[in-house]
């Protein structure tokens, strides 16, 4: 077996050695998802400028390499982005890993691409980004 | 790890010429050869099965038991030949004993709700820590229903089931009904059936096993094992889905009330009050799953033909050489490690989370489960909140799991 | 009897090529081919159905839903993709409303245990005078265990729907649910099934319609029949035995406690306590009958690629020259002549036991169902103690409706 | 269709004019038998002589062609005969029905092995045997 595909370098970092994990305290806004079958739990926490864009984003995760990397990830590229650049970022990347190619654009996120493969993994990859909407939903209905 | 340090001699070999029976062995995924190893999820079926049922379908069908006519008898005929046959594979005394059932888990639900409403509030119903959720469920929802009290009785840390223990929890006399695996299907822990049921017995209490994964196996002989229930399910026995089997004492099924209503489980009925048919068709209401049962008859046949000598044989060659290969494995844990056990082996490796290591093997074409296998409150016990899990079947072959260990030992590789 | 009367035309011809899909067609019986006119209690099998059940088993099977692996992701999506189907099939709103089942029995009784056990004492059930056994006696038990009463709704002397004396059955608005067929196994009768919902939930009741039989003759749509239940069964409908389906409400399935415990309907086990899945997750526990979904997918594309408007033309001319034929046999009567009928005709022949009228017509390779159908207690309300039934399929022609009135007539000859 | 060799001419006149059909009421033994799947019904009463040989047997039978001649034939059959022959005939009837074939010495009882080929059928022509051999026993046990 080559190196896998899928399992790229990029994803087996960022699962062992993530960049934008840990805590924010005094962040406004917390956030979290799980996956009880099977037992993925990933907790945000972001500042926000004063645009609504996404100025810090950290997360604690604890569940496969897939979830760890995808949370990883989306924290750095999200970084800076509002709430409809997120959106349509997670529309892209849905739409990655259902039909296995990645629309322009998605950058380091179409390593999840394969995953369309492996349908039952896929809400692995997604888990970050709906606790990610769900906060930033949350925080525009307060 | 690429060389093979113990491969296991005629006993795993003899039943290399059973692959060819299985067609969906020779498919490719992700453009390797499909090794599967979920067999104890469900088990592939042979084309003996899938003939059998094509056959049925296409010469002699009809619907049975009211039916006055040709088709209709020779099917009767062969859904209740098939309850002979069932009976024998089982060791019953009467086919009377034996009630069709969509799966071990209806079986299972039979029992707690038509068994179950003879029980009373004071009585309680034991189930050990390495149930299905088949065997846990139904019965807290039966506690639920009726106020009875259910107890959980431990498994020791290799994963037996702990008999100190169980003695223990049977010694106020309130146990109406043990209920336990005759297998698990996580460990791989074979338990002591008849030393159960003798304890229980002792205790006043009826003993109920869940066979899903022994029948499988080994040979189940209910009498000897003087068990008072017993459950199995088609599809684990290469046989097809929608089909499974609940054997009870003859005076136990009596005494109990109906659990479904409907046709062919009545003996005479107004709009007043039915009367039930004999048992056991008292508990089969509706028309039966017909093809799916002659298929199980062509499965049990199947087995049969190939004996549980040789199946026995095979696959405890195959576990000893894989759990030999498996220790190999860099930070891989076997967990489960009773002495009495079978072809279920279940591994946790390093940090790699279980499901990317199904995944990772998926993509070399090798199917094993991972996840919590249906018996959550058993990881916890164990203290992993998942685990990968292989398992064997009469098809295995020592060289499947060669690859799986190699694979492995491929994907710790990644993650260091 | 020998010049055929009035053939019906183009209507019943058109499905004239769907025989050569059904391989036991061609079967001799007693030496005779095969005249097959008991469809309504189960259906022959055409072989995409057959093929498609074969070729699941031989290339793509594995346990679902909690496979990480390709070989069970794909049996998922196979399964689930049927949901979808029988979602579309039934005109229902959400592919979550469809819950899998045995079959049309275990549907009611889901609905029995479940939503039965959210009525309380002083509410009721109503039922027909014609259902099924499978209608009847599940309320039955739910009455003896619960204390609800039954409430039993008369049917007219031509086999209709007594819609006044329904209405007087409803009018103490202590009714929680209407359970009538919407097509009599026994009469053939079809009950206007939206005006029943109007009425049932004008007096604040639920309603759930056994569409065993109709399912098979008739588009169904649920939300234009603003029904609350619907059951249809597998094997009816050209499919495979072992599988049915339960359409509910999704409110009502939500608000239901869950029937049968086990895996894959939880959504975490603790010793202490169970939470359930979503539906419909939550109604189906165990490995399900999943080759049998898959095959059940199969027949509703089947019929789907004829059509509900040419099966519908096809029945109602061969019904109309059935009746017409039989009409002409002496001493023959008709059990059930609503103007709203289906292709199930019973009758009776002078003093000929109808056993003795469906063995005779075996012997010449004729099936027909002769007893009470499971539906007894409308055997004494239309006073007689047994019927012989033909019912008719997509494949029935009019040349076996003229054999079948020539053989009865001749049998007729025999007896005086 | 010809004239069908298991609704021979015997039966069906045996059927609509049984030989033996009737009450008696004065007779020490009475039995019965029912069917409720098919609703066949057969009671049975008898005169036995000082030999326990069978001196009179009457039927009332309610059911099918093959039950209702099964009756007169029996009754007519068993007439004379102790309880030791007639679970002898019982079981060569028994025989004759399985297999399609006839002993010798089954006589005219022989018209119904053709009911090898029509097994649901079979219970029809036995029901009034086991009435009898219950009727029989019950009086043994007394
Ligand atoms: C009207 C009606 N309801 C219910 C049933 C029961 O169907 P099943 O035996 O498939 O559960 C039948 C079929 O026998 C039927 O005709
Ligand atoms: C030990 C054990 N019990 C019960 C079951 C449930 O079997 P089924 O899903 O066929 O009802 C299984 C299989 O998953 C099992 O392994």
């Amino acid at each position: 077996m080559a190196q896998d595909d899928l399992y790229r370098s990029v994803v087996l970092e960022r699962a062992k050695s993530p960049r934008h994990a840990g805590d924010l305290p005094d962040a406004p806004l917390h956030g979290q998802g799980g996956n009880p079958l099977c037992g993925d739990r990933v907790k945000l926490h972001a500042m926000v400028d004063t645009q609504g864009r996404i100025a810090t984003l950290r997360h604690e995760t604890r569940g496969c390499a897939i979830c760890a990397a995808s949370a990883d990830l989306m924290a750095e590229r999200v970084t800076g982005q509002g709430r409809a650049q997120v959106s349509r970022l997670q529309a892209e990347l849905v739409a990655a890993v259902e039909t296995g190619i990645a629309p322009e654009g998605l950058g380091e996120l179409s390593v999840f691409a394969p995953l369309h493969q492996h349908r039952s993994r896929i809400r692995c990859a997604m888990l970050p980004w709906s606790a990610l909407t769900e906060m930033l939903n949350d925080e525009k209905d307060r | 790890m690429d060389q093979i340090l113990t491969r296991p001699g005629r006993a795993a070999d003899s039943l290399r010429h059973v692959r060819d029976d299985f067609p969906i062995l020779s498919e490719k995924v992700h453009g390797k050869d499909l090794v599967f190893l979920d067999s104890a999820a469900s088990a592939q079926k042979p084309r003996q099965v899938i003939d059998c049922m094509a056959e049925t379908m296409r010469t002699q069908y009809a619907n049975i038991h009211r039916g006055l006519y040709w088709m209709s008898e020779r099917t009767t005929e062969a859904y209740e030949g098939v309850r002979d046959q069932v009976a024998k594979f089982l060791g019953a005394n009467a086919r009377e004993e034996i009630v069709f059932t969509r799966n071990s888990t209806e079986a299972i639900n039979l029992v707690a709700h038509s068994y179950g409403s003879m029980l009373r509030p004071g009585q309680a119903v034991v189930v050990s820590e390495m149930e299905h959720h088949a065997n846990l469920v139904p019965w807290q929802m039966l506690r639920d229903r009726t106020g009875i009290e259910l107890r959980v009785t431990p498994v020791t840390d290799d994963g037996a089931l702990d008999m100190d223990a169980l003695a223990r929890t049977l010694s106020d006399g309130r146990v109406g009904l043990v209920a336990i695996t005759h297998m698990s299907n996580v460990l791989g822990t074979i338990t002591d059936a008849r030393a159960i049921a003798d304890m229980a017995h002792a205790a006043g209490a009826k003993v109920l096993f869940d066979g899903s994964q022994l029948a499988v196996h080994r040979r189940v002989d209910v009498s000897a094992l003087d068990a008072d229930f017993y459950v199995v399910t088609g599809h684990k026995l290469y046989g097809p889905t929608g089909i499974g089997v609940l054997w009870a004492r003859r005076e136990l099924l009596e005494a109990m009330p109906p659990f479904l209503g409907g046709g062919d489980m009545i003996s005479t009925v107004s709009f007043e009050r039915s009367t039930w048919a004999h048992v056991p068709h008292k508990f089969e209401a509706g028309t039966p799953a017909i093809i799916e049962t002659i298929g199980l008859g062509a499965a049990l046949a199947y087995i049969e033909s190939i004996g549980f000598d040789a199946i026995g044989a095979h696959e405890d060659a195959l576990t000893a050489y894989a759990l030999e290969m498996l220790g190999q494995v860099q930070g891989l844990k076997v967990i489960g490690t009773a002495p009495q056990r079978g072809g279920v082996i279940s591994f946790t490796m390093a940090d790699v989370h279980p499901h990317d290591i199904a995944t990772l093997l998926d993509r070399n074409g090798i199917a094993v489960r991972a996840g919590h296998h249906c018996a959550e409150p058993l990881m916890r016990r164990m203290g992993v909140s998942a685990t990968a899990r292989a398992s064997f079947g009469i098809y295995t072959t020592p060289e499947e799991i060669a690859t799986l260990a190699a694979t492995l030992e491929q994907i710790r590789g990644f993650f260091v």
